[in-house]
């Protein structure tokens, strides 16, 4: 029953097994040879990256899917399946492409490191995961990848392991991420229960044709039973269906707070800036994060089933976390955490794009954000590795004279992710208010305007503080431009950065949902000017948010060595520098919960049931023993006195109990 | 009333029983192993009785067997106790409790 | 000797071979041993390959068959009767495996290497015979045969001061679970009617005259808590993590990865099909003391110090996912309970084998004391940090197939219990992995671990054997589950004779929707 | 009368003859000889009987007092193979007596003979006389050691107890006949078939109880079991061994006659009795044992478990049970006397009885570290030993009772818990073998050419029996077939 | 009351009075009291024994018993040269219990003698003479082998003996 392959689906599986194979020869095959490793990791994902760009350019919309059977057991079906759709394909050279560019830069970042190799061997594994998420054609496959990408980011947060804060960062980031994965296998397992696949197509049709047919959603009537059985004990009552697939969206969505770092499972992403800097780039920027968004864009159909209220809850979700990563990144002064609450922010943008019905705004700001958010971090990188591994914000300054090309595309980096026409994160930024408005949903639509208005005013204030100003400090004021092998990935990430945004992304992603309103390719620069032509309100507001943050940066930050918005706005910075407290919260209830559950647990087994009640048995036995030998006192006389009294038993027994009345 | 089988029987008995109380009570060993002789002669009674009653040589017989089993092992136990006695100076059972527990 | 009897002879003539090798000669006697183990990993290879999903009768292949004691007066009819299935032929290829991967870590043992590699391959041969066995005396009989071994080895060449209260722990524990069962497998002889150990033939008995229901009320909690006990069954767990803690490398490895599957195979084997209503009461009271497993087991993981100990609590709870399992009642949840067994067969060897090349090198496994030893010892490190990551339930790894299947299969019997394992095995169990990884391994490097070694090449083999066959299956399941599934499907339509399920199965929804679309498509 | 069925036990009890003569001609250092050419006769006897008898036939003697059947047979090859590895064991042995080593051997020979009398008797007479036979002469040999008090006092209360518990089974024999009028088995049996009222005799009953406390007190059961451990520890280690083996066989052998040949009408009235016997048994010696350090001692309360678990056959009193305690029998023999020939090396070398001595035996003797493991292991009932075989038989044979009456479950429990709380000792003895701290002496312990014979076929019976059961299960079913059983 | 009968009430009594002496005497602690009192209360039996027309073995009785075994007994408490059994404490739960349990063995020795089960010749006419005896032993098969047993048993008897009370070792 195996499917005859297309030339595409070979493709795919070249792209998706090149890093996999790059990982394992790096592992078995290459002692010392740190430089082989480097150009083995770079050449495979260089090798996708063609294919991808062959893919995307010579493939058409319609997807192609290609199946090995992987699993099949009773009702259980599961392929190892690729999907090659325009969704999947744009992610492809997301990941591809912005992966090509931070493995090269990484060969001159990471040079001289002493685990070089290995460095080069997890960021292969990593791709390889991130690839495998992409191009899963089930919700079973992608869970496996799901974990992947978990696993192969814990091996590069820990990467410096020997430093204990990036091995607990690793840690927690795993942790954090399995929480998710929780509620990501269930919701898995509750969907294939309801309609016996995992395979999103047939998952598609079903819920389409739910959809059609009259009983709108045939498979999740069933699911009251089980879920019943929970909620009632023994009563057997049916639960609303609406209850039920809101219940499976919340849940699978579970699996994208983890990995998005989505409120309240956020607090593992600014942590996981321990990892190298390209790595934080990579993941945590443009792909592992990501992966979040782009689950729900695949199972959108899935959030969207009639009667669901998952979107809702979505959209609230993302919203706030917007909001409240971005003023937790007012205060920090680290130059990487201040990049990560920032991608903390953009990923409620694109979270909130989905629960406002607009998967396709999302996935647009998605792939402008991968663009311009590592050449960020990238640029941050730069930064770091000029002024030897400072990372404080206000021990730069002065930056742009001695790292010229770094800041230029810095800036343009900021330019984007603030928004600013005609950078690309301006268009993506833009439709997803434009969505918030379309759907009436004002009280979002303020957030979102807000946030964009705090997102320019933290990054100016990181550009004016860093580049701009006096160095302050002596590894600032020695700082030079770093080695081509790493600016040269910034100026090519730069290129996206301003040009991704009238390219048609929008329009390319939208057709894959029709049930939205797809916009229209119409030439770049037709392009360049639709956002004013679509919704005037969302382009205008968006702007104007723009200037105000940078007024308000100015106005704080031009030639300041110190911060002074503290002074301003009072017990918000400090609550915003400590992050609101959520990591003392956050271990306050692990410690009230799980720790004191494993506690108890302990004790339980220790003194209870190894002690009490085994040693207990154990030393009741043995005092019994003792005791009973007691009556062996030596003494003849007890002796003939128990085996005397021995027959008396054993006579009055036998002739007085059991006396022969039958 | 007859004296019958049951009379006999009731002296055997308590015989037996006187015995096997001086069995239990007595310390020295060698009036232990006489209240021994006395079951073994209350068994004997037993015996007696009921092959007369029973109008049966055997139980005669097997009193002849037991008064020799009994006198070769009355032989021997009283060598083990005199064996006994020139280690400990004792017949006393209670000073027999090098062995116990 | 038939291919199948020859892969658990061997190592048994092999042991009666060492006990005639003068003590002195230590290296035949090591060579012996892993010759032996490597033979019959290589003939238990061959039965994997030579074994095809074609449908047989009964069942089984490589079916031998003689009488042994057969006294018809006493109505005592004992025959030696071998045969594989999808479900034991995973597990004596696992063992097969492990047995040779436990040859070769033995190196650690320097006294009396003489009884203990007899031992060890008593232990083998007894472990792969139990699994062999299609006769429920033989299949107890070796696995006493197996057990003894163990006790002794903790014993003679176990670590820790606890070795002593361990040893008996486990003993008697260990015993009094054997005993219980073996009270079931007697009773399911006399009751069963058709007098005979004989599987093939009690299966077609019952078949044809099922249990009563006394019988099976009786007999069936006797096998599920004897087996449980041997299971390591919460709340009858305490014996393991103790005794592994305690135990040389090599027993742990033969005991928690094989041996300890014996009881999860015989209420498989036998429990579930030949008392179906027996089961049907327990299943449910199973499904629970599967958290006790799982949860339980797992949150007393993550307070210990002790690396052994650790593993130990951890491979309690991996027991809670084959429980849960096999309570389920599904094709897809037994099957799934199937593959967790091999795996955590293969798994636990590898983990207790790792921790015991650590003791060697460091002479303590407390995790306090550890810190940065991945620099020291990158491969053991990573095989490490394999092993637990495989323990969390990681894709790749044939456990995560396995626990995946597990949940996929019981949630329909039982949405809460399935909830809580996931937990447990998402999340509970990572806990403590991954604090096992950054206690030992990451972290500042310290100062007396810096001359550690790595393991030398040889020292490699037996974990790069257990990983790759936990890679492999991880990766290409479907080895194992289209072997497993037709034997299992065969196991579950006696079980779930009697009780026609009307519950609504997955596959019906689809069904429904396939014919609501055929008629969607028609005219109106 | 057909005399010529006694030819075994002439012939044994002509060798003792033998043996105290040719004393006179033996000078004092080579009374060893003495005790091989006692080994090599009774094995001669031993293979005589292959020859002589098959067991097919029931034939009897001596006024039917006398019965050659299978069970008898069974039982004296059971006795001579016993009294075969007691008297290896002996002549190694011997040179702790200061004097008699022939007389130690003619005095084995005598119970040898007793016991194989006690196997055919088939008469109340014979079943007295035999099992006095024994229990005189173990009189003397409990206290040969007679300049160690410990023998002294274990032969006085041997001697106290054992006459208490003739004069139970005398005073039992004497209403027994007085209830049914006859002394012979057979008679008895077809009295109780064909008169009701004979079986509702209290009488009878009376003496059938009393005939039990003798025979139960050489078996060592509950509550007849005080005396063992104080004698098992007491006397000479071959004298504890033939003790353990063939005197309780004897017992063995002498109840199942009467429950199966001269009472089986009656028998069944016994079942619960017998079973809260068994019980007992079970539990006193399986408890009792825990915190016993002395190894003869232990092996005392082991022997009183043992008895239990056979007692566990005769509370299920059919075929099955029967054959069982036979196999369990076998088992029980070479298993015991490999532990107490090890035991009598180790001691004789040690000069002490704790299981402390046993300290570091893997090192200094690896053939005893064995033998000794395996008898443990074997005890325990752990396969693939003859323990094992035997026990499954017993348990099985209780549980297909369960069927019937719940109350055998509940006596498997209790055999469950006996066993399980013998592991903890005999692992204990083990554990003193293996991993024992402290053990100074290092030296090798020489083991004789014999002693190794004897241990090599204690091991290889008890793998034998362990492993290929068919043959030797077929026997003990064949051998009890003469019994009249469910 | 017939002539018989009394001299059972007699000789009954003596044979428990003596018993009773043989086991408590109030009067002597000494082991030698208590076997004279067992020699007289083997002559009682003996009487008893004449009564129940068991002639030889009421000779064998007094002659072995009263006459070899006795004499056995007497030799060895002279022998062991016993003095008075010194009084010991008393231990009065020893005494309780004990006489309890033989108080029990009574009671049911009795109630199964006199429970009915009894069956005996109304005239019963069997006398036990050395005749009568002798062709019993030396007829039937069935006390020929006993016998021949017994002769061993008297052997090893001898030999242990001799064993047990030899002074010096070899």
């Amino acid at each position: 029953m195996e499917p005859a392959i297309s030339p595409a689906g070979y493709a795919a599986l070249t792209i998706l097994l090149l890093p996999l194979a790059a990982a394992a020869f790096i592992a078995f095959c290459t002692q010392r040879e740190g430089e082989r490793s480097a150009n083995l990791s770079i050449g495979a994902i260089a090798l996708g990256f063609v294919l991808s760009l062959g893919l995307f350019a010579f493939t058409g919309d319609q997807a192609v899917e290609t199946n090995f059977n992987w699993l099949a057991v009773g009702d259980l079906h599961v392929s190892f399946g690729l999907l090659l759709d325009p969704l999947s394909k744009l992610m492809l050279l997301v990941v591809t492409g912005v992966g090509l560019m931070i493995h090269i830069y990484s060969r001159g970042y990471m040079s001289g490191d002493r685990s070089f190799r290995r460095y080069f061997g997890s960021l292969s594994l990593f791709t390889f995961s991130m690839l495998g998420i992409v191009l899963a054609n089930n919700l079973f496959m992608m869970f496996v990848f799901w974990e992947l990408v978990g696993v192969s980011s814990y091996l590069l947060i820990g990467f410096w392991f020997e430093k204990n804060s990036a091995a607990d960062a690793a840690k927690k980031a795993f942790l954090t991420n399995r929480v998710g994965d929780f509620g990501f296998i269930l919701g898995i397992i509750l969907t294939w229960a309801a309609f016996g696949s995992v395979n999103f197509a047939e998952l598609n049709s079903a819920v389409e044709l739910g959809g059609r047919l009259a009983d709108k959603s045939a498979g999740f009537s069933l699911l009251a039973e089980p879920l019943g059985k929970i909620a009632g004990g023994t009563q057997w009552w049916t639960v609303h269906p609406n209850v039920l697939v809101t219940l499976v969206g919340l849940l699978l969505f579970m699996g994208a707070m983890g990995k998005s770092a989505q409120f309240p499972l956020h607090v593992w992403l600014p942590d996981a800036m321990e990892g190298p800097t390209p790595v934080s780039a990579l993941i945590h920027a443009a792909t592992m994060v990501a992966a979040g968004v782009f689950m729900l864009c695949r199972i959108f159909f899935l959030l969207n089933i009639p009667g669901s209220h998952a979107l809702e809850f979505i959209a609230w979700i993302g919203g706030f976390t917007a909001l409240l990563a971005a003023v937790m990144a007012l205060q920090q002064n680290d130059i990487k955490r201040i990049l990560a609450y920032s991608t903390l922010s953009q990923l409620g943008y694109m979270v909130m794009a989905v629960g406002l019905h607009a998967p396709g705004p999302a996935m647009f700001h998605l792939t402008t954000h991968a663009a311009f958010k590592a050449l960020l971090f990238l640029g941050a990188g730069s930064v770091i590795y000029a002024c030897h591994h400072e990372q404080n914000i206000w021990k730069m300054g002065g930056l742009r004279v001695a790292m010229p090309r770094t800041w230029w595309t810095f800036r343009w980096g900021t330019l984007a992710l603030c928004g600013v026409w005609p950078f690309a994160g301006f268009f993506s930024k833009d439709a997803i208010l434009a969505a918030a408005l379309e759907h009436n949903n004002i009280p979002l639509f303020v957030l979102g305007v807000f946030v964009a208005g705090l997102t320019t005013f933290y990054m100016s204030r990181l550009v004016l503080v860093a580049f701009c100003g006096n160095a302050r400090s002596e590894e600032a004021s020695h700082a030079h431009e770093s080695p081509g092998v790493m600016t040269w990935p910034l100026v090519v990430l730069a290129v996206p950065t301003l040009l991704a945004g009238a390219v048609g992304i929008d329009a390319y992603i939208g057709k894959l949902f029709p049930g939205e309103h797809p916009p229209h390719n119409e030439g770049f620069l037709n392009n360049l000017f639709a956002p004013f032509n679509h919704n005037v309100f969302a382009a205008g507001f968006g702007l104007l948010a723009v200037v105000a943050g940078y007024q308000l940066a100015r106005a704080l930050y031009v030639n300041a060595d110190r911060d002074r918005l503290p002074e301003k706005i009072g017990v918000l910075a400090k609550l915003a520098r400590d992050r609101f407290y959520f990591d003392e919260l956050y271990e306050w209830f692990i410690s009230v919960t799980q720790e004191t559950l494993a506690r108890v647990a302990d004790w339980v087994d220790r003194w209870i049931i190894a002690g009490f009640l085994v040693r207990g048995t154990h030393g009741a036995t043995e005092l019994f023993g003792r005791a009973l030998r007691l009556v062996q006192t030596g003494s003849l006389q007890t002796y003939a006195f128990l085996f005397a009294a021995g027959v008396v038993l054993v006579l009055a027994w036998q002739l007085l109990l059991q006396s022969p009345a039958h | 009333m007859n004296v019958g089988l049951e009379h006999y029987l009731t002296v055997s008995a308590m015989l037996f029983c006187l015995g096997l109380l001086g069995v239990i009570l007595r310390r020295n060993v060698l009036v232990i192993y006489m209240s021994l002789e006395l079951m073994l002669n209350a068994a004997n009674l037993a015996l007696v009785a009921f092959s007369r009653f029973n109008e049966n040589l055997t139980g005669q017989m097997m009193v002849f067997f037991i008064i020799t089993v009994a006198a070769a092992e009355v032989a021997v136990g009283l060598a083990l106790i005199v064996a006994l006695y020139r280690k400990r100076q004792s017949a006393h059972v209670e000073d027999l409790t090098s062995l116990k527990l | 000797m038939s291919l199948l009897s020859a892969i658990f002879l061997l190592p048994l003539l092999a042991a009666l071979l060492v006990l005639c090798i003068p003590r002195n000669y230590k290296f035949v006697i090591r060579l012996v041993a892993l010759g032996a183990t490597l033979a019959s990993m290589v003939l238990a290879l061959t039965l994997f390959a030579k074994f095809n999903a074609a449908p047989v009768e009964n069942g089984f292949k490589f079916v031998e068959k003689h009488a042994w004691v057969s006294v018809s007066t006493l109505k005592l009819d004992i025959g030696w009767h071998l045969g594989v299935d999808g479900i034991n032929l995973g597990l004596i290829v696992m063992g097969a495996i492990v047995a040779f991967a436990a040859a070769c870590v033995s190196r650690e043992i320097k006294r009396l290497e003489k009884e203990y590699y007899t031992l060890l391959l008593v232990m083998t041969g007894g472990i792969l015979g139990a699994f062999a066995s299609l006769n429920l005396f033989f299949f107890y009989f070796f696995h006493e045969l197996a057990l003894v071994p163990t006790f002794i080895m903790i014993g003679v060449w176990g670590h820790g001061e606890n070795r002593n209260y361990a040893t008996f722990k486990i003993t008697i524990y260990l015993s009094l679970g054997a005993l219980i069962a073996l009270a079931g497998l007697i009773a399911l002889y006399i009751q069963s009617g058709a007098n005979t150990f004989d599987i093939v033939e009690l299966t077609k008995a019952v078949k044809a005259r099922p249990l009563p229901l006394a019988a099976q009320s009786l007999i069936f909690p006797l096998l599920l808590f004897g087996f449980g006990i041997l299971v390591s069954l919460w709340p009858f767990h305490t014996w393991a993590p103790l005794g592994y803690g305690a135990a040389p490398t090599a027993t742990a490895m033969l005991h928690a990865g094989v041996l300890k599957k014996f009881g999860l195979y015989g209420l498989l084997r036998v429990g579930i099909p030949l008392m179906p209503d027996g089961a049907s009461a327990w299943l449910e009271i199973l499904a629970f003391l599967c958290l006790g497993n799982i949860v339980y087991c797992g949150l007393v993981a993550m307070r210990q110090k002790d690396l052994n100990l650790l593993i130990g609590n951890s491979s309690v709870a991996h027991m809670g996912f084959i429980f849960l399992g096999i309570a389920s009642l599904s094709l897809v949840g037994v099957t799934g309970a199937v593959v967790v067994m091999v795996a955590h067969g293969f798994l636990a060897a590898l983990t207790f084998g790792l921790s015991g090349a650590l003791r060697e090198k460091t002479g303590t496994l407390e995790m306090e004391k550890f810190g940065g030893l991945l620099r020291q010892i990158p491969f053991l490190g990573a095989a490490l940090v394999m092993a637990m990551l495989a323990g969390c339930g990681l894709p790749g790894f044939a456990n995560f197939v396995g626990e995946a299947m597990v949940l996929f299969g019981s949630w329909r019997a039982f949405p809460l219990v399935t909830t809580l394992a996931a937990w447990g095995a998402l999340i509970i169990g990572a806990v403590y992995m991954l604090r096992a990884v950054r206690n030992i391994l990451h972290g500042p490097e310290k100062s007396e671990w810096a001359a550690l070694k790595d393991a030398s090449a040889w020292a490699k083999v037996p974990f790069v054997l257990l990983l790759a066959a936990l890679l492999l299956l991880g990766v290409w399941p479907r080895l194992l589950t289209d072997k497993i599934q037709p034997s299992v499907a065969a196991i579950l339509t006696m079980a779930n004779a009697k009780t026609a399920d009307k519950a609504p199965r997955p596959g019906d929804v689809k069904k429904a929707v396939d014919e609501a679309k055929q008629r969607a498509v028609q005219p109106r | 009368m057909n005399a010529s069925l006694i030819v075994l036990e002439l012939a044994v009890v002509v060798l003792g003859l033998v043996v105290l003569v040719q004393d006179w001609f033996t000078p004092a250092k080579d009374r060893r000889t003495l005790g091989y050419g006692a080994v090599l006769g009774v094995a001669v006897v031993l293979l005589y009987s292959f020859f002589a008898f098959d067991g097919t036939e029931t034939l009897y003697a001596f006024g039917n007092a006398y019965v050659l059947d299978g069970l008898a047979l069974w039982f004296k090859r059971f006795f001579l193979l016993a009294a075969l590895l007691v008297l290896i064991m002996a002549t190694e042995f011997s040179d702790s007596f200061e004097s008699g080593q022939s007389e130690f051997f003619a005095l084995t020979l005598f119970a040898l003979a007793g016991m194989m009398f006690a196997a055919s008797a088939n008469d109340f007479m014979l079943l007295f006389v035999s099992l006095e036979l024994i229990t005189v002469t173990f009189y003397v040999l409990v206290s040969f050691l007679r300049r160690r008090v410990e023998s002294l006092e274990a032969g006085v209360k041997y001697l106290i107890l054992g006459a208490l518990s003739s004069g139970f089974l005398v005073y039992g024999i004497a209403l027994i006949f007085g209830s049914a009028g006859t002394m012979n088995f057979n008679e008895l049996a077809d009295k109780l078939a064909n008169n009701a009222g004979l079986a509702h005799k209290q009488l009878l009953m009376a003496g059938v109880l009393l005939v039990l406390v003798g025979l139960g007190f050489k078996m060592a059961a509950v509550p007849f079991q005080i005396w063992a451990p104080d004698v098992y520890q007491g006397s000479p280690t071959p004298t504890t061994a033939f003790l353990s083996v063939g005197s309780k066989a004897a017992g063995v052998v002498l109840l199942m006659r009467l429950l199966g040949t001269a009472i089986p009408d009656l028998a069944f009235n016994l079942e619960k009795l017998l079973m809260a016997m068994a019980a007992g048994t079970i539990l006193y010696g399986s408890l009792c044992a825990i915190p016993q350090r002395n190894l003869k001692r232990l092996l005392g309360y082991s022997s009183i478990a043992s008895a239990g678990y056979l007692l566990l056959g005769f509370a299920v009193m059919n075929r099955a049970g029967s054959s069982a305690i036979l196999y369990y029998l076998a088992g029980y023999l070479f298993t015991v006397l490999a532990a107490f020939t090890v035991i009598a090396v180790v001691v004789k070398e040690a000069g002490a009885e704790d299981i402390s001595a046993l300290g570091g035996l893997a090192q200094r003797s690896p053939l005893l570290a064995t033998t000794l493991t395996l008898a443990m292991v074997s005890l325990a009932g752990i396969p693939p030993l003859a323990g094992f075989f035997g026990k499954f038989l017993l348990l099985k044979a209780v549980i297909a009772e369960g069927v019937r009456w719940h109350a055998y479950y509940w006596l498997f429990a209790v055999a469950v818990v006996g066993v399980l709380i013998s592991l903890y000792y005999y692992f204990n003895v083990v554990k003193a073998i293996y991993w024992s701290k402290g053990a100074t002496d290092m030296t090798p312990i020489p083991v004789s050419v014999p002693t190794r014979l004897a241990l090599a076929v204690c091991i290889a019976g008890m793998l034998w029996l362990g492993i290929n059961p068919d043959g030797a299960l077929e026997l003990a079913v064949e051998a009890v077939k003469s019994l009249k059983l469910a | 009351m017939a002539f018989p009968d009394i001299l059972f009430y007699l000789f009954a009594f003596l044979t428990l009075l003596f018993g009773a002496l043989v086991v408590a005497n109030p009067f002597s602690r000494n082991p030698v009291t208590s076997a004279m009192f067992l020699v007289l209360t083997i002559c009682a039996m003996a009487g008893l024994f004449v009564l129940l027309n068991a002639f030889f073995l009421a000779a064998v009785q007094i002659l072995v018993y009263a006459g070899a075994v006795m004499v056995l007994f007497l030799f060895v408490i002279m022998l062991l040269d016993l003095k008075e059994e010194q009084r010991r404490k008393i231990n009065l739960f020893g005494i309780v219990t004990g006489m309890g349990s033989v108080l029990g063995l009574g009671f049911l020795l009795m109630r199964t003698i006199w429970g009915g089960d009894l069956e005996q010749a109304a005239n019963p006419s069997v006398i036990g003479d050395t005749k009568a005896l002798g062709l019993e032993l030396f007829t039937k098969g069935q006390f020929l082998l006993p016998f021949e047993i017994v002769s061993v048993l008297l052997l090893v008897a001898m030999v242990g003996v001799i064993l047990l009370s030899k002074k010096e070792l070899k």
